[in-house]
């Protein structure tokens, strides 16, 4: 009977190693795959024009030939910058009071709040923007800050944005900080330490590693959002120079004119360069972030 | 003294945080009500659509909600059976080899800022390369492509914080890397688990662009999963865009609808896992 | 009379009514080492976290009775515990050394009580660090990471963090548990060293150990209090059957 | 790959999915053996659907590029819609909006300038009220169709570019001094005829005489629009035509049937939708392609 | 001769260029107990690790030299890591109960070997929560979270949780360290009736609790072996400096 159980204990270690291996393989293969493809997809476009004239260049006129991504990109690096602005310092310091000072049922309210707000869909938060979000800038905000503004800006679409990023990052931040062991903040404070000074120096140092992954995810998360932020944030193709004026980031690009679009083989390639350009804008960041953290960790 | 005050600044200033998400959450929701609550009836919920349903007339989105749940567990499903794994082996059968960790955890990092669009686009390629039509199978692989990075990531991040010492007497007690993962760590990340699932389903239930392409919309209930289905954000994306307003109602109708089956996937899942819960370190 | 620093009252502590202590009457004098002892699980570590009211941090622990220190009830709501705890450093049973390096775990202490000058931490950290014994081990990697020492290690890193914020009461959940006894021995004598200007309270095991360092022996058990009194009481005229029991094991 | 004798999927713009869904219904009731399978996914969708064979009927709402008509496929008109300039009902300038008109060459320079023209100065009179200019994001039929009237491409005119035709209707109700354009159906109700609160047509001076005349009058509720565009007194482009679109002449009596009933009996529901029907002799020409 | 059931070959361990064990050179008799002293740091909890190749874990250390168990070398990399563990039940010095209940971290090692049956389970969890002395304190709340449980109570359900995988080889680390003198007692006892079946390695402090128990004394300091022998030899007879102090100071 032991016999029996170890060989059969030996198949299931067997098969649920191989079908790690297997979906780990496939988790690799996957972004390399994505990522292959949208250079094969983009390719009629780099082969035809330098990539440094198409990342360079202002001059964006697809059905006329031309291709200039620089207002694109810009934008979507604003857009991205202003929404984790406005999100990550709310998420961290919710995070913190949710795990630390709240009553335990606000907590498990919050949970609730978290799975909703992911599951709403991104139509749904660019019509609420349109209907709350843009006249209130428009009427509101834009003249006390001496701008005439029509609402769709830069500033709409960094606040719909920093809203739906709320529950990935929230979230993330939450059990980083839950998972923290109790005794850290039992020696911490038996040290005389506040409680927020524990916070500060125990349990922020602790998560660390996770709080900045946790950010990193949510910025990423804004860098690759689509339809909800097209609907607010005024689609024209130019340079921002503040906050109340229209930006037109790189998913924006893809999701207004993929559909419609895609039987033009040069626009249809034009749009993956886009998606390739947030690839390689998030692996940049990516690369960015990990060295500060391994930096730090030294 | 000076302790105090920034204490207390910065408790205000969490309280002011947590309340203004609560409150933009309580705006979100309220406009959805405001909007669509006299648009929901038994019909909406019970019907498909009906002749003239996109004039404003008779019928409702039943066919939409039942796609939705297909879709959204379907892909939820195979997320977990793809995902538990690969976040559980980063942190245990491969914790070891910390360089592929990294680079693994980098990629899946890199995936989360792919618009879901891009994953449509992507699972489209295929399809067309495979001569497929749209349908709700390619419809869940698509969304799954999609929410497993997400699943993962969250995943990992609570695993990553169990301490290593678990790692050490699960080991000593003779249990293989497994059972170790499987008995121990996927337990005591059970809550995370859960968040992470909700956090995978609720973007795979709500999402529009990746199906756009890859599950069609029709309005009829899928049979099997080689015809395509109607999902609830793309029934709301429609509807939003129809000049009939009372159509445009509907679509926050149906927002509302996904938010209470939303609501209901989070309250039983929670409630079934509290009991769980106690054991965890 | 003596001097009583702490007086505890009637304390009650429970969780899903099962009590865990039980009407706890103590009274624990100045300047002096009281210590606690008792058989494993019978409300030792629970006790001493009342003191300096750590139990806030699990919520489901029902709490009754009053703890005063210096006359104030630190339940008290509008008691400041941070005050409080400063006065009194507790050393945790299992020892946790914070997420930073040897060094900053010593001076994170001083720095919250406002001491920044540099050569004066520096020099705290040596002396703290030679006071619990372990000044010699780590003196060449005091930047390098506190997580990775030996338990032994961080038990007395942990004991230098704890004396070097200078409290009144010191709070020590078996300090020894995981040292060999060259280290025991120090760490004794620096306890009765500490005596002259602090009040300690000791949890141990090790009966030998109770014997050298008592002024004042309470023996638990099961949550009560069962005996108390002079480490010659105590030790050479137990009254209870447990007590006796437990001397006996003790050798 | 084609389909089998009694399932017909159709695919492509959405601003036809509704009609689309409409004529599918009506004609099962008349066919109950036939299956349809309608999606929707943008205009080049619906063409990369056909050609690859994953759909049978395109859905198409705006001209073929020179790229895509090289692709062999054959186009059915099978129902007319028109792009409208819009303002704001708010517009303190309305009067004299209604009153004149702007002509096609202020409403080129309003798109093409890209900002700092006064609603004063196109209607001579004064007011330094600089016209917020919107556009259409998505790729869509209707900017397409606009911009081909000012003689461009949807990338050349500029504007706030909103999402979609709704988002452009509210867009412009809420600017008091926007302007922008929208498909007739977006802007009259087809059920009262009349035009949507909030928004107003501006009137195109097509003989540039500063004066809406008494035929550029037309504007007043749905009838007399639809008239108006079915006779050739609305301009086109930005009138213009949608289409069914096939890989190639269709071959599949199924379908040949069923476009034979969409611009026949099928038209009757044109209307309804709020899309104009086509001219008699357009629908002639239509079918003959099937012949 | 006697019969070695564990062989040390030249075992180094370095982190960083630094040794934590150098030239480590052990037999270990075969239902024996052998016993490790040394003081805190010197590297008795590494050298336990590495016969169960728990030190794979941490990939900073460097490894060099042979752990042979039963003649097989544990690190040629075709040995299977989980029979040798399974052999070889380590009770490590800082508690950690599985995020499990109570009976479940105990039946947790059985069911890995198979075992399934419900009345069979019962009556082993019962019989190793008695050998660890645990059993009247928790028979009531069998299916409680066991994360709760005092330090002491932890360490008894890991080592009541190590009996029930019934390995050959037991490596304790300071099983004792946070009981009482009572309980000590009792694990002793239950040491000493297992050496018939087991060999027993033992990490402790408390030279009394040694000189109880061991057949086979290693002396460790620094990262060496300093001396090894019988009890006899090491605490009547000791030749280095080092241990002659270690012994005086523990009494
Ligand atoms: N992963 C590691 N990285 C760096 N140093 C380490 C690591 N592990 C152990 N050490 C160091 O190696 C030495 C031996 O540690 P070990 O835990 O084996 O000591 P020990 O003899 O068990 O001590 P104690 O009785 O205090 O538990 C210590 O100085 C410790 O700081
Ligand atoms: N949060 C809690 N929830 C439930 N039971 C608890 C909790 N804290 C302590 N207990 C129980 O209360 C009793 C006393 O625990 P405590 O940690 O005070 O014991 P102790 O005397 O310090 O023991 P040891 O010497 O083993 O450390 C134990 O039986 C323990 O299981
Ligand atoms: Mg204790
Ligand atoms: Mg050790
Ligand atoms: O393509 P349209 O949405 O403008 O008809």
């Amino acid at each position: 009977m032991t016999i029996l159980f170890t060989i059969r204990q030996k198949w299931v270690d067997r098969i649920s190693n191989g079908w790690l291996n297997a979906v780990t393989f496939f988790m690799l293969l996957l972004p390399l795959a994505i990522g292959l493809g949208l250079v094969i997809e983009s390719f009629p476009l780099l082969h035809k024009y330098a990539f440094t004239q198409l990342i360079g260049s202002s001059d964006w006129s697809p059905m006329d030939g031309k291709f200039g991504f620089y207002d694109f990109i810009v934008g979507s690096l604003w857009i991205t910058l202003l929404s984790f602005f406005l999100s990550a310092p709310v998420c961290l310091l919710t995070a913190i009071y949710l795990t630390q000072y709240a009553p335990g049922w606000l907590m498990k309210l919050m949970y609730f709040v978290i799975d909703v707000l992911a599951g709403i869909p991104s139509v749904v938060y660019g019509a609420w923007g349109v209907l709350v979000i843009v006249p209130l800038i428009g009427a509101y905000v834009a003249p006390i800050f001496g701008f005439a503004s029509t609402g769709y800006c830069l500033l709409s679409g960094g606040v719909v944005l920093a809203i739906m990023s709320v529950p990935y990052m929230l979230n993330m931040l939450m059990e980083v900080l839950l998972n923290i062991p109790v005794e850290l903040k039992e020696a911490s404070l038996s040290l005389g330490a506040t409680y927020w000074e524990t916070i500060k120096h125990v349990l922020l140092k602790q998560g660390k590693s996770g709080i900045i992954a946790a950010l990193n995810l949510g910025i990423s998360k804004a860098l690759g959002e689509t339809i909800a932020v097209l609907m607010v944030v005024g689609n024209v193709v130019q340079v921002p120079h503040n906050i109340f004026q229209a930006a037109y980031p790189l998913p924006a690009l893809i999701a207004n004119n993929y559909g419609d679009m895609m039987s033009i083989p040069m626009y249809a390639s034009a749009l993956m360069l886009s998606a390739l350009l947030l690839f390689i804008i998030i692996i940049l960041f990516n690369i960015l972030t990990n060295a500060l953290v391994y930096q730090r960790n030294k | 003294m000076k302790k105090k005050i920034e204490e207390q600044f910065f408790l205000w200033l969490m309280r002011l945080a947590t309340g203004s998400v609560m409150f933009v959450f309580a705006i979100l929701l309220l406009v959805i009500i405001k909007k669509g609550w006299h648009a929901v009836s038994w019909q909406i919920i019970s019907e498909v659509p009906q002749g003239g349903f996109y004039f404003g007339k008779a019928g409702g989105i039943f066919n939409a909600i039942i796609g939705s749940l297909y879709l959204a567990f379907g892909s939820t499903f195979l997320a977990v059976i793809i995902g538990l794994p690969v976040a559980l082996g980063m942190n245990i059968q491969f914790a070891r080899n910390k360089r592929f960790v990294r680079i693994l955890r980098f990629l899946l990092d890199a995936l989360w800022g792919v618009p879901s669009i891009v994953f449509g686009v992507f699972g489209f390629a295929l399809m067309t390369y495979f001569h497929l039509r749209a349908s709700l199978l390619a419809g869940i692989i698509t969304v799954a492509l999609f929410i497993t990075p997400i699943f993962i990531r969250a995943l990992d991040e609570v695993i990553r914080t169990i301490p290593e010492g678990l790692l050490e007497a699960s080991f000593s007690l003779g249990a293989t890397q497994t059972r170790t993962a499987y008995s121990v760590f996927f337990r005591q990340a059970l809550p995370g688990f859960i968040t992470a699932v909700l956090l995978a389903f609720g973007r795979g239930i709500g999402d529009a662009a990746s199906v756009l392409f890859t599950a069609g919309y029709t309005d009829s209930i899928p049979h099997s999963v080689n015809e395509p289905t109607a999902t609830l954000p793309l029934a709301i994306f429609f509807q939003l865009s129809s000049p009939i307003p009372e159509v445009k109602q509907r679509a926050y109708a149906a927002a509302l609808i996904l938010t209470g089956i939303i609501l209901f996937i989070s309250i039983v899942s929670r409630l079934f896992t509290k009991k769980y819960k106690k054991n965890i370190l | 009379m003596t001097d009583n620093i702490i007086h505890i009252k009637g304390l009650n502590v429970q969780v899903d009514n099962k009590s865990i202590l039980k009407n706890i009457n103590l009274k624990v004098p100045r300047n002096k080492i009281t210590v606690l002892l008792g058989p494993s699980g019978c409300g030792k570590t629970t006790l001493l976290k009342c003191l300096n009211r750590l139990t806030d941090l699990q919520p489901q622990l029902q709490l009754e009775g009053e703890v005063l220190i210096e006359g104030e009830n630190i339940f008290h709501p509008k008691q400041d515990i941070t005050l409080i705890r400063q006065k009194m450093g507790l050393l945790s049973q299992k020892p946790f050394p914070l997420p930073m390096s040897i060094y900053k775990n010593i001076t994170y202490g001083l720095k919250i009580k406002g001491i920044r000058d540099k050569v004066l931490l520096n020099a705290r950290v040596e002396q703290h660090l030679r006071d619990a014994g372990l000044w010699e081990e780590v003196k060449d990697r005091l930047h390098a990471t506190s997580t990775k020492l030996s338990i032994g290690q961080q038990q007395r890193l942990c004991l230098a963090r704890g004396l070097a914020v200078g409290p009144e009461i010191i709070l020590a959940d078996e300090p020894t548990s995981a040292l060999d006894p060259i280290s025991s021995k120090k760490i004794e004598e620096k306890f009765l060293e500490l005596k002259e200007e602090y009040t300690l309270i000791i949890v141990t095991h090790i009966l030998r150990q109770a014997k050298r360092l008592a002024d004042n022996v309470v023996f638990m058990y099961f949550g009560e209090i069962v005996e108390q009194g002079t480490p010659d009481e105590i030790f050479n005229n137990p009254q209870s059957e447990i007590l006796k029991e437990y001397l006996r094991s003790g050798h | 790959n084609s389909a089998n004798d009694n399932s017909i999927s159709i695919s492509g713009a959405f601003a036809l999915y509704p009609l689309g869904i409409k004529w599918t219904e009506q004609y099962k009731k008349l066919h109950p053996t036939i299956r349809f399978n309608v999606s929707a996914g943008g205009a080049g969708k619906g063409l990369t659907d056909v050609i690859a064979g994953a759909a049978d009927i395109a859905m198409f709402s705006r001209e073929l590029t020179p790229e895509e008509t090289r692709k062999g496929v054959v186009l059915f008109a099978v129902a007319k819609d028109a792009v409208v300039p819009t303002f704001s009902t708010k517009n303190p300038y309305s009067n004299l909006i209604h009153h004149k008109g702007l002509t096609q060459d202020q409403l080129k320079a309003i798109y093409f300038s890209g900002g700092n023209i006064t609603w004063g100065s196109l209607l001579d009179t004064i007011g330094k009220d600089n016209i917020s200019v919107y556009t259409r994001s998505d790729a869509a039929g209707a900017a397409d169709t606009w911009a081909a009237y000012l003689g461009g491409k949807q990338s050349n005119i500029k504007g706030t570019g909103i999402y979609g035709d709704p988002g452009l209707a509210d867009a412009i109700a809420n600017s008091i001094f926007g302007i922008g354009f929208n498909n007739v159906a977006y802007v009259y109700d087809v059920n009262t005829g009349r035009k949507r609160p909030g928004i107003d047509v501006v009137p195109i001076d097509r003989n540039n005489n500063r004066m809406i005349d008494a035929d550029e009058n037309f504007y007043n509720n749905t009838d007399s629009i639809l008239a108006a565009i079915s006779d050739g007194r609305y301009p086109s482009p930005p009138a213009r035509n949608l289409y069914f679109l096939t890989k190639g002449k269709p071959t599949n009596t199924a379908i040949i049937s069923f476009l034979k009933w969409v611009l026949t009996d099928g038209q009757q529901y044109v209307k309804a939708a709020g899309y104009v029907p086509l001219p008699k002799e357009k629908i002639k020409e239509q079918i003959e392609q099937l012949n």
